[in-house]
């Protein structure tokens, strides 16, 4: 079993599903012979055939619908939006149809869909390509949303969005598409769609976060652990629904909380995670719940994404101001 | 632009449109009888169903009208349209509908319990007992048209010679979604055909300023897509074209855009007031064009009516409808938790406090 | 003065912004002979003309852009979206436009404009017709949210929007357009666009609202009155930017916030306004911060709608259950 | 579908589309030299033009190739167009680009050091110091299109004698945006051209899988919007069309759709690889209608132009492009805080503290 890359392990999910279920088929913008803009659909096309992996025109309400069209028929589509900040366009589909349609008619029809849409900064990529807006989606009842984070996770987690009955907006941070590779099965076994994973035990501090930042959040840790400073590190993984309870139980042990995410601050799931806290953690919090995040601006361009983007310096500052609090 | 070769302008390509009509609003046949009509019975049918729907119409803006229901669109006038597709489709074939499509829906099963319990405000009037697989009708105009291209889409990849059927407004046009719809469908050749239905207004915006467009048929042009303008008050006609472009999309030939010219006699909905934005003398006008009435002479005329049988006609139609208005009205509310019951197939544990927070929520005093 | 209800308040502050500048226009669908659904811009288009309240086509993605392209040119489009149910396909050209082409051309293109949107449910409409997702927006950089919750205050946020140089998202509860009546001076005075209304006084609990649920906010204020219990209640009026300074300074004196609102609960407003208590009020913090939402699941069609809104007991309940908590 | 009274049928709308062209292939004038072109140096400059956008390209490519700038979509083999758009706009209209229309953009006045500073990935690439009213290009594609209608509409109700030009490719035609504005434009009569260039491709998606329709100048059928195709590597009738367009719509004539024909030479941008998905064959049989070459052999024909006039050109064009690269690659990075400076006119109290944060955070580890 060869290593393999965040994006290679899309693909192999992908390869799995269409190989087991005639049923899933993938569409959108120069996924077939150029493979995706990040190759995540590389040699599907050639595999699967041109009417199971379709180029489509560039028209992203269209392919929103089209994917509740045939999911309506049973079909498992699994649609390509090329950048998250192409996804706007389809916001109706999914918030007006692929999430009401099976409350609308008392289950009579669903919408076993998934779309896939790289998202965030970190790349340099040329404007609009680089932002977060994962709140955006899980405000929206009916439907999940899920970020993988490792090449096991996103194979798994690729495989149980396909399988799932219900809508499933599956958000790849394509700054780690190839920065770590992983030994993964081709199992065909899925992970479950509602647990976050814990990636580090820990007992002075919880690191709460989700898409590319587990990668400064897991420096953070190391540097906290030289430091003498135990951190527990949790990946939401699933966005929505979100398991509150891991996380609840993570600083009930340890007293304190870090959120750290790319998404702009207000109304960001880094804030439904916080309320949360003061919520239902309240008497178990020794300081006040930080959130490490993106700002409330614009994402820059290039040239200062990473002024934007949460350092592993913002993440330790954040910590030792939880530290001293109490 | 003409072509004018010393002047480097060479001709590229040409589109025309062209109206069909059977039945002239004389009651005349201006056209031999379309093939359908051999079915015995079958203008008989259309006739029937006509009546059935106007009847199931009128009481549901009754029931509005005396608090027993909510908003209601009507589809007073247009019943020709409906009722053509109604007739035109197979049972595996999937309506995707607006609402003014009653008379299709009736004649595909949906019941009419459940047409007044949409308007009553519960879900189950979405659930469609005996119709499994059309859409409820979509409330944010155009949005059903992709839906459409995806239910085609996986007709055509499975190789079932099924078609779906799309009906959408003038208003709708002018929708992004309806575009993008339409240039798929004529890309991948699907099996969808387009009723485009012309009935002059969009709430309060008439039809020529919707779009600088001469027809709405021609919006397919823009997709490859064949676009042609039917009667729409001429039942016979519409279930000609519209039959003839279900058959061709069954058979490989892929989507056609139909726009039957029609008019909205009602107002938009039971909240609308159409006299603020339209003249009397218009909706007059159009009365006179009225579908059922044109088809009844038309049978008259040739014997096959009469007015015992219109007696009897509407005897039924009522009976039928006010047994379907007891059940509506003896339909309890569904227990509030229920609105967590179809949220996913499993409710995720993230949301099971809700709902046990909705079902022991006693009174909802909201002053 | 006549006393009028917060739609005609909207009407009389358009019919002003109008009169006194011309490079405001006013359009959308059905605003012009139909007066809009709501009538709220009724009898505009007699007194204006037809290119100044324009009737549309039903086309919201290219309504939006248009009042960016108006803006860019130094007009001031106040463009009306018939339902929030509807204004999911404008959201491309908010988020990827109007937020950003100020700080894109840093500065050299502005986008002045406003977009009205009825919202919320309770008036018993269709499907559809009764959602409030103002949190979407609030996500937003670049954009302000606004929602009047009085006449007086819809007059006088209305001209403020129209005046700001910034895209303002002017959100109208609509359950609440003729719930009351209120005097309204025509004066052409605006009001602060970033700051919360206080609307009570009080000592034992802070209760933070918006929208139509500033109705049962009071109701229930009143009743803890009845029984001794003195709440305080902040409309907070303007979502973003969000005034936490008025909130944070009620609740250091309070101790207990209830946060009520009708949207769904994830990644809500609600969430934003919690999260900020469990970071930067925690120490003042008696109980836990409840929030009285809607749930997280469709806006049940109107049978059952007013199982979803808050109502005064739930937040009663809510408030009790954060005077036991400490 | 065809005219037949005796089955109900009658003809009811005919559309035509051309094809113009004025200097073919071999560089032979098939039409005879249009009207813009007795301003003296009309031809000269539109050769020149097209140069110094050419040699901006190859540059802007090497920049990326050597790792000075980020992502890049060139415009090679398209110059004419943008070119065309350039010479015939006037100051005081309104260019709404895409990332293609380099040409167009610096004839009206967009620094060559402001276009590399934008793919250099900073926002001061789209301050436009000495043009201030055009639009950045968008990036999500054809949402530039209803932004145009709106600007037009302004210009209208202004009633102000200017123009909003605004481009767009083959992709885009298939984006709801795109016909929402020209459904738009066709109501309301507005001062607005759209070019559609079609380059054959959007991405890796060949035109033909883009659309069934046999043209993209079709599209405006829809809209009730006049459309032509033009050749679009010949600048000379690119420049007459477009001009006669513009022209047209500033006397109050409405908007025109063009689609110029051409081919996209290069990569979809730098870090696309356009030999995954298309044939050598076909980008050689492009390379032989090059706009630029076939301009300047029928000027050299002509005796209008000369071996050592193109020396000079590229010379004078080369000096040029290296005093832009010198002012983008001196020009210091923006100060941290300066993305909240442009957020708001004036940044609300609520994220004041955001900015200070940004100022002061130290490094950037990212590890
Ligand atoms: C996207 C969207 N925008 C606005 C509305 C509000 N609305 C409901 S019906 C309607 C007019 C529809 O006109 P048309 O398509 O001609 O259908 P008709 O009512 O005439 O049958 C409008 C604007 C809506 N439902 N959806
Ligand atoms: C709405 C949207 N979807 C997807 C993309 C990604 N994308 C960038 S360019 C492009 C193709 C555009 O093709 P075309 O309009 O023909 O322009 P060309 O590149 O040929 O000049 C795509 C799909 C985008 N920028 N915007
Ligand atoms: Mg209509
Ligand atoms: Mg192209």
């Amino acid at each position: 079993m060869a290593e393999i890359t965040l994006v290679e392990a899309v693909n192999l999910a992908l390869a799995r599903a269409l190989q087991d279920d005639p049923n899933v088929i993938v569409f959108g913008e120069d996924v077939g012979a150029n493979g995706g803009v990040f190759r995540a659909t590389e040699g599907l096309q050639a595999r699967f055939g041109h009417e199971r992996v379709m180029d489509t025109p560039l028209a992203e309400t269209v392919l929103a619908g089209m994917a509740i069209g045939m999911a309506a028929q049973g079909m498992r589509p699994v649609v390509e939006m090329q950048f998250m900040g192409f996804i706007y366009s389809a916001i109706d589909q999914i918030i007006n149809h692929a999430g009401r349609l099976r409350n609308r008619t008392r289950g009579r029809i669903t919408v076993p869909m998934v779309m896939r849409a790289p998202f965030g900064g970190g790349i340099h990529a040329p404007e609009h390509h680089s932002e977060s807006t994962e709140a955006m989606f899980a405000h929206m009842p009916g439907i999940r949303v899920v970020i993988p984070t490792s090449p096991a996770r996103a194979y798994g987690l690729m495989l149980a969005a396909i399988r799932d009955p219900d809508p499933v907006i599956f958000l790849e941070p394509k700054r780690i598409y190839r920065m770590v590779k992983q030994e993964v099965i081709d199992d065909g076994e899925a992970l479950p769609l509602d647990v976050c994973f814990q990636l580090r035990d820990g007992s002075d501090v919880t690191l709460v976060t989700w898409g590319a930042m587990v990668h400064e959040t897991l420096q953070a840790a190391d540097r906290l652990a030289e430091q003498g400073i135990s951190a527990e590190v949790i990946d939401v993984a699933t966005i929505k629904p979100l398991d509150m309870d891991t996380i609840l139980a993570s600083v009930a042990k340890t007293g304190r909380c870090v959120i750290v995410h790319e998404a702009a601050r207000t109304c960001s799931v880094g804030a439904e995670i916080a309320a949360n806290l003061a919520e239902h953690g309240l008497m178990n919090l020794f300081a006040p719940v930080m959130r490490v995040s993106g700002y409330d601006t614009i994402m820059p361009m290039f040239r200062m994404e990473y002024d934007y983007l949460p350092s592993v310096e913002r993440i330790l500052s954040a910590v030792h101001k939880t530290l001293e609090a109490s | 632009m003409s072509d004018d070769p010393k002047h480097g302008i060479h001709h590229v390509a040409s589109f025309d449109i062209h109206h069909s009509q059977v039945l002239n609003e004389h009651s005349e046949l201006v056209a031999p009888l379309p093939y359908f009509t051999h079915e015995a019975g079958a203008l008989l049918d259309l006739y029937k169903w006509m009546v059935r729907t106007r009847t199931f119409d009128a009481k549901a803006v009754a029931l509005q009208r005396t608090g027993k229901m909510g908003t209601y669109s009507p589809c007073l006038g247009q019943e020709a349209i409906g009722v053509a597709i109604g007739h035109a489709m197979k049972r595996e074939d999937v309506l995707l509908p607006t609402y003014r499509e009653q008379g299709a829906q009736l004649m595909r099963s949906v019941a009419m319990h459940e047409i007044f319990l949409y308007w009553g405000g519960d879900e189950r009037g979405m659930s469609y007992r005996d119709q499994r697989q059309d859409f409820p009708i979509a409330v944010p105009i155009a949005s059903q048209v992709p839906h459409a291209c995806g239910v085609a889409y996986a007709m055509k990849l499975r190789k079932e010679p099924r078609v779906a059927v799309v009906t959408l407004g003038d208003g709708a046009t002018s929708k992004g979604d309806f575009y993008e719809g339409l240039n798929m469908a004529g890309i991948w050749n699907l099996p969808v055909v387009f009723v485009v239905t012309n009935n002059h207004w969009a709430i309060s915006l008439g039809r020529d300023q919707q779009t600088a467009a001469q027809t709405l048929a021609q919006k397919g042009i823009a997709a490859g897509v064949p676009g042609e303008q039917v009667d729409g008050n001429d039942v016979i006609a519409c279930r000609a074209r519209i039959g003839k472009a279900i058959e061709k999309a069954r058979s490989g030939g892929g989507p056609t855009l139909i726009e039957p010219l029609t008019y909205r006699m009602s107002d938009h909905t039971t909240a609308d007031d159409a006299t603020r934005y339209r003249s009397k003398e218009e909706v007059e006008h159009y009365k006179s064009l009225d579908p059922i009435l044109r088809l009844r002479r038309y049978l008259e005329a040739n014997k096959m009516w009469s007015e015992a049988d219109e007696a009897q006609l509407k005897a039924d139609a009522s009976a039928e409808v006010d047994a379907a208005v007891e059940i509506y009205l003896g339909t309890e509310r569904q227990a509030p938790e229920s609105m967590f019951d179809h949220l996913y197939e499993t409710l995720p544990r993230a949301y099971h406090w809700q709902r046990e927070e909705v079902k022991n929520a006693g009174g909802k005093d909201h002053g």
